[in-house]
C-alpha cells in the first residue's frame, strides 16, 4: 500500500524526521485559512511519480494565485490520477539535495540502505550513483553512518543525516515497510536538514496487525460496502481489457502457466484470479470454497467474459464439493437478469482425484471437465473465439 | 538435509481439521509424524498424535525431531520457528502463507547464526515419492523415479510432476522453495543437494516472474551442475508489476537493472546458460528424455 | 525511579493490558465528578509496600463515605510517606489471582519473567510458589507461553495470560524498565483477565533516552531550581543522620572501603560522596572538578558535619587544580556567614601523583595531607571525636 | 585472552581531549595504539593516532585489531560494540559508564554468539604492569610481579595495587569487571585465567556489597581454583538497599533468598569456602605472604 506524500510526511514527523510546515488541503476553500506564510508549493497528492514534469507542482506567492494554480492541479490528471487532496507546503531553499532510502531486497534477503549524494527525480535509475548497505545483521546505527561515508559525506554532516537514516529504519520495521525514501533530502546553506519529498510503502501482509495503517487501508480503499473478496484491490489480475476470456485457478504459478498457455493458444485473457490453494489458516479470510464461488462470481459480473477456463489441482475440497459451487454460480447466473442461460461459458480441467470424484455431477451440469490441459485451453480459446467480445 | 522415511516430525499448529486433512495424508504415506504442538490444545491427541502445548514438551515425550512443519497463522510463524529453533529443531517447512517479509528477515538471521535449514513459507514442502511426505503435496501426481523437481510453487509442481507420471518419467523427489519474496531456502541450495543426490538423474526447475532467484540459477548451474536441468517459466504473458498472489515482485531487486525480476529476462538467462526452456508443461517430458540421451 | 500504581496503570492501559476503569483524586473535591459508578476502591498513591494492612486501601459505596474515607487517606502515613494523590477505581470480583512479572536479573543477566498461580502479598517471599524462566535470547512470546504452563495453567487460560506477559515484556523493553510486575492480576468467573494492582520501576540510567519518562521523573522530583549535582536524589548516600563526618571520595568501592575504615575505628558517617572517577564522557554532567567542588559545598551545607574525609586516588585532574577547587569552597564557607572560619575541618588523602603535586598548595592551605589510608581515617576520627555533633 | 604487549588496539570514541589524557598515558606504557575511531574526526591525527569515521575504514588502513577501547557517551556504548564485533574485533573493553542495562543484555547476546570477550562497562580495563596499559588504570600504583587482581572498581584497585606494591608485592596483572549490574565478563573467567597464567602466584580479589558474583566466585574458588586467593569486600557498613553510585544492587538476583547481595553474605560465602578475608587493604599483603608461604 503506497502512502501518499502529505501521509507519509506525517509519519516522518512522527518519527523526528524534520519536515517543513504543511496544510492539507481537501476543497479550494482551506486555502483560505492558510497558516504558512507565502511563497508555498502547492503538489497534487498522487501516488504516481514525475509529478512535477507533468504541472502538479506550483510556487505561488498570493491567494490569488494559489486558488488558481489549486484549481488546475485539481483537474490535472497524472497517469490517469486525479487527486483528492493537495499538500501546501513552505518553499525552501537546499544548497544541496541527497537522496535517501531504505528498501527490502529480495536477492539478500535483507533491508538495504540507499543514498546518494545526488538527490533528485532520476536518482535509482543511475545505479552508479546510488551507494547501498546491506542490513545484514539486527540494525544498529553504525549501518547508517556506513551509507553516509559511501554517498561521500564528512565532517559535521555524518551524524545528523545518518541519524535520519536511522529513524528511517526504525519507521520502516516498525511499520512492515517495503520502502521508505527522502528524495530529495534538502541541505540549507547553513547545514540544516529537510524532508522535502517522500514515499511511503507498506507490506500488503502486514496491514491487519498495524491498528492505525488498517483503518488507514480502509479509508483509503473505501470499501465498507465490499462484499466480494475479489472486489479488493490486489486480488484480481487485470491483463487486458480488450480480452472475452477468464481464467481461475488455485495457485499463482498454475495460474501464470495457464494464462501464457491460452495467449500462446491465440486466445485473449481479460481476468485472472487466483484463489489460492490449500486450506485457509486463517479463519478471517473466506474459505476456499467461498474463493471459489465469490471468484466465479466475479468473472460472471464482467459481461466481456465470454468463456471462463476453471484450473484446480490438488485441492483440498473434493472435486463433488467444488462441482457443488460451481452448479450454485451457474444457477445463479441462468436467473432472466442475464440475457444467456450460462454465461459465461465455463471449461473445467481436473487432474487426479477431484477429476475422478466429479465427473458425474459436472456431466449433469453440461460443464465440460477435460483432465489435459493443453486440451482444455485449446477448447478455453476455440469457445472464446466463437463469442465475439461485446461493445460495452 | 536429513530426510530419512523413519525421520521425526513434528506438526506445529496441529488442529483437528488439519490432521484430518493433512496429517492423515502423512501418515498413510508412512511419514513419522510423531507430536504435535498448539498452546492450550495440550493433552489432546488427533489421529493418534499426541498434541502438546510447547514444543519442548513435545520433545521431552518423544526425543529430539528432525523436521517441523509449521501451519500456524501468519502472524504466529515467526513465534512458531523461533521456538522450534530454541528447542534445538534445525529443519523447518513453512506452509503457512501470508507471513510479512520483516518477521523472515528476522527468522533468517538466527536461522543463519544456528544453521537451520528453513523451507517456505508458503511451501507445499518436500515429497520423495513412495517414501516420505513433509507438507502438503498431493501424492496423487507423484510416482517414485530419477527426476528432481524445484520449484517455487505448488499445484504447478503438481502439474509438472504430473506431466512427469504421465511420460513415465518418476521423481525422486519434488521442493519448493515457496513463492514469497523472501524465501528461506534458495534454488542453488536445492540444485546443489539434487546435483549430489545418487537417486537424482536430471533436474527440472519451475520459475516465475518476480525476484532475481532463476537468474541466479542460471548462472549456478552453467558453473557447478554437472547433471542435466531442464527449465520452465511461468508468467511470460503476464503483465508487469503485478505480484499473482505471489509477492516474488513486490520486494525489490536492487542495483541490479531495472529489467530484472520479468520472465523474459530470466529466459534469457537460462538460454546463455545453455539451459534447454521448455515453452510449456507437457513439453517437459520431451526435453528430460532427451538431456538424458545427450548425457 | 519507581511509578505509582496510577501511573504503571496509565502505561499498562496504551500497552493493552486490562485495568478498571479508574480516576486520580488530586483533591477531596475531585470526588464529585466521579465518573466510575459505586461501590469504588480508593488506594493511596504511595510507593512502599504494606499498604492495604496499613490502611491505605477502603472500599466505599457513596460519595459521603467516599469523602470520609479519602480525607483519612490523605493524612495517613505508610512508612513515612504522604499521598499526594489517590486513585479511584471500580470494584473487582475476581474468582483467581496471579502473580506476575518481568526483571532484570543480574545473575543470570538476562530479564526473568516471574509468575505464581496464587497472586497475592506474599509472592515474592515464597520462592517455591515462583516460576521463572530466563529470557536467555531474544524475546519471542514463546517464552512467555513456557512460563503460564510453568505456572500450571492449561487450556483456554494459556493464551490470554502469555499475551499479558508479552505486553509486560514490550513494555519492559520499550521503556528501559528494572521490573514491571502485576500482582495480582484477577481472573473473573466468566475468565476476563484484569489487572488489579501494578508496579514499575524505570531503570535511572536509562531516563535521559525517553522524553516522556524525562518528563515524569522532572515532575516527580519537583528540582527545577536544583543547582548542585548532590542535591539530585540517589547522588549522595546517607549513612547515619546522627554522625558527623562526611566521605568524599572518586568511586564507589573506595568511597565504601573508606566508610568500612572510618567506622572500624569508630567514627560515625553521616554521609558519603562518590563523585566518580575519570573524565565525564558526556558534556550534559558537571566535569569532575565541579563534581569535587559541588560534592565539597553540599558536605559544608550540613552543619552536623564536622569533618571531611577526601579520598582521592588516580584522578585525571592533577592535584594542584583539586587544591585549587578546594581553596576555593573553603574560602567560600569561612565568610562571614558560617561562625567557624573553616567548616568543616577537611582532611584531605592523595597517593600518587596527586600527592607530589599538591603538597606545596595544601601546605598553604593548612589543610592536612596524607598519603596512608590508615593514617588518614586515624585522624578523621580523632577530629571528629573532639568535635560532638551540634544539636539542629 | 590475547594480551601480548604488541598486540593491535583500537580507541573507539578518541576526541582531542581523552587522548591527551588516557591515549598518552597508554602510548607511553608501550601499548600499541594503532588508530581512534569518531564518526565526523576521520581523517584527523590525534598523538601520531590516526582517526577513521569507521571501525571498518580503521580495520582497512591498519589490519586486524586484537582489542578496542570503547570511550563513547553512554547512550551510543552498544553501537560502538556493535560495529566493532561486525568487524571482527573479539576482544572489547568499555570504559565508558552509564550504559542502561538493557544495552548490556543486548550486546551480551551478541557477544555470546560470536565468542567476544566484554569487559566492563564502566571499567578501568586491564593492566600488565610495565607491559601494558588496556584502559584507564593509574600506572603510577602498578609494579611488576606475581600477584593477580580482580577487583569490581576503579580507584579502589590501585588503593589495593598501592598496598600490594609498599609491601613489596608486585602485580602480574590487575582487571576490573565493571561496577555495573550487568558486567561482561565475570570474577569466574578471571580466576580461571589467573589460574592459568604461568606469571600469577597468587589472587587477590576484591569485592563490593551488591549482586552475587562474590557468592559464586567463594564456591567456585573451593571447588576449581589451585592458586591462593585472598579477598577484600567494601561495603560492609554501607546501608542496605543504596547504589552507591554502582548500580550492582538494582538489577534483582532472582530466586536466590533475601540476604543475597549484603557484605555479609559475601563475608560468610568466603568463610565457608575457607577463603582468607582482609578486614582493610593494609591487611591485604600480610595474608598474601602467608598464604604463599603455606603453599
Amino acid at each position: 500500500m503506497d502512502l501518499l506524500e502529505y501521509q507519509a510526511k506525517e509519519w516522518f514527523r512522527e518519527t523526528g524526521i524534520p519536515v517543513l510546515p504543511s496544510q492539507r488541503i481537501d476543497r479550494i476553500g482551506d486555502l483560505k485559512g492558510l497558516k504558512i506564510p507565502y511563497p508555498i508549493v502547492l503538489k497534487s497528492q498522487v501516488r504516481t511519480g514525475g509529478r512535477g514534469k507533468a504541472g502538479g507542482v506550483r510556487i505561488v506567492t498570493n491567494t490569488i494565485d494559489a486558488i488558481a494554480a489549486a484549481q488546475t492541479i485539481f483537474h490535472l490528471p497524472i497517469l490517469d490520477e486525479i487527486p483528492e487532496v493537495l499538500l501546501a507546503e513552505a518553499k525552501y531553499n537546499a544548497d544541496r539535495e541527497f537522496y535517501l532510502a531504505v528498501v527490502l531486497d529480495s536477492a539478500t534477503r535483507r533491508p538495504v540502505l540507499l543514498g546518494s549524494h545526488q538527490g533528485g527525480v532520476d536518482v535509482e535509475s543511475s545505479q552508479e550513483l546510488l551507494q547501498q548497505v546491506v542490513v545484514e545483521k539486527e540494525f544498529s546505527p553504525f549501518y547508517a553512518r556506513k551509507l553516509i561515508i559511501k554517498m561521500g559525506l564528512q565532517g559535521v554532516l555524518i551524524q545528523p543525516v545518518s541519524d535520519i537514516v536511522e529513524k528511517m529504519y526504525r519507521l520502516f520495521l516498525q511499520k512492515d515497510l517495503d520502502l521508505v525514501e527522502i528524495n530529495p533530502l534538502g541541505v540549507s546553506a547553513t547545514g540544516e536538514l529537510m524532508a522535502l519529498d517522500g514515499k511511503v510503502t507498506v507490506n500488503g501482509r502486514a496491514i491487519a496487525r498495524h491498528h492505525d495503517i488498517s483503518l488507514m487501508a480502509q479509508k483509503m480503499a473505501n470499501r465498507a460496502n465490499c462484499q466480494n473478496y475479489f472486489d479488493i484491490l490486489g486480488n484480481a489480475d487485470l491483463v487486458d481489457r480488450s480480452g472475452n476470456i477468464g481464467i481461475l485457478g488455485n495457485g499463482a504459478g498454475l495460474v501464470m502457466a495457464t494464462l501464457d498457455l491460452v495467449s500462446d493458444a491465440g486466445g485473449r485473457v481479460k481476468t485472472c484470479l487466483n484463489i489460492g490453494h490449500g486450506s485457509n489458516l486463517d479463519p478471517a479470510k473466506p474459505s476456499f470454497g467461498d474463493r471459489l464461488e465469490q471468484g466465479l462470481e466475479f468473472l460472471a459480473r464482467d459481461k466481456n467474459i465470454q468463456v471462463v477456463l476453471v484450473n484446480i489441482l490438488g485441492s483440498v475440497l473434493k472435486g463433488v464439493k467444488v462441482a457443488e459451487s460451481m452448479s450454485k454460480v451457474a444457477l445463479n447466473n441462468s436467473t432472466p437478469k442475464t440475457r444467456n442461460p450460462l454465461h459465461p461459458r465455463i471449461i473445467v480441467r481436473f487432474a487426479g482425484s477431484e477429476l475422478s470424484s466429479a465427473q458425474e455431477q459436472f456431466s449433469a451440469l453440461a460443464i465440460p471437465l477435460i483432465e489435459n490441459l493443453d486440451e482444455a485451453v485449446l477448447q478455453t480459446v476455440r469457445q472464446a473465439k466463437s463469442s465475439p467480445a461485446k461493445k460495452v | 538435509m536429513n530426510l530419512q522415511p523413519d525421520s521425526k516430525i513434528l506438526f506445529q499448529g496441529i488442529t483437528a481439521e488439519l490432521c484430518a486433512t493433512h496429517g492423515v495424508q502423512m501418515k498413510d504415506y508412512g511419514t513419522n509424524l510423531v507430536a504435535g504442538v498448539n498452546p492450550g490444545l495440550g493433552g489432546q491427541t488427533f489421529e493418534d498424535i499426541p498434541v502438546f502445548d510447547l514444543v519442548e514438551q513435545a520433545l521431552a515425550a518423544v526425543g529430539a525431531i528432525d523436521t517441523t512443519l509449521i501451519f500456524v497463522s501468519a502472524y504466529q510463524v515467526l513465534d512458531a520457528a523461533l521456538e522450534a529453533i530454541a528447542a534445538g529443531i534445525r529443519q523447518i517447512i513453512i506452509v503457512s502463507s501470508g507471513m510479512p517479509p520483516l518477521d523472515m528477515v528476522h527468522l533468517l538471521r538466527k536461522a543463519e547464526a544456528t544453521e537451520t535449514i528453513i523451507i517456505g513459507p508458503n511451501s507445499p514442502g518436500i515429497i520423495v515419492p513412495g517414501k516420505l511426505l513433509l507438507g502438503t503435496h498431493r501424492r496423487e501426481f507423484y510416482t517414485p523415479g530419477g527426476i528432481g523437481i524445484v520449484s517455487r510453487s505448488s499445484t504447478l509442481t503438481y502439474e509438472i510432476a504430473l506431466e512427469l507420471t504421465k511420460a513415465g518419467l518418476g521423481q525422486s523427489m519434488a521442493v519448493s522453495i515457496g513463492g514469497d519474496a523472501i524465501a528461506g531456502s534458495s534454488f542453488l541450495q536445492w540444485l546443489q543437494i539434487f546435483d549430489e543426490d545418487e537417486t537424482t538423474n536430471a533436474i527440472v526447475l519451475v520459475g516465475e516472474l518476480g525476484g532475481n532467484s532463476e537468474e541466479a540459477a542460471a548462472q549456478y548451474i552453467a558453473a557447478a551442475i554437472d547433471k542435466p536441468v531442464i527449465a520452465y517459466i511461468a508468467g511470460r504473458k503476464a503483465p508487469a508489476g503485478r505480484h499473482w498472489g505471489h509477492t516474488g515482485t513486490l520486494a525489490a531487486v536492487v542495483g541490479r537493472g531495472g529489467d530484472v525480476g520479468t520472465a523474459q529476462s530470466k529466459l534469457a538467462a537460462f538460454k546463455s546458460a545453455g539451459i534447454p526452456v521448455a515453452e510449456k508443461p507437457s513439453q517437459i517430458s520431451e526435453l528430460v528424455k532427451k538431456a538424458l540421451k545427450v548425457k
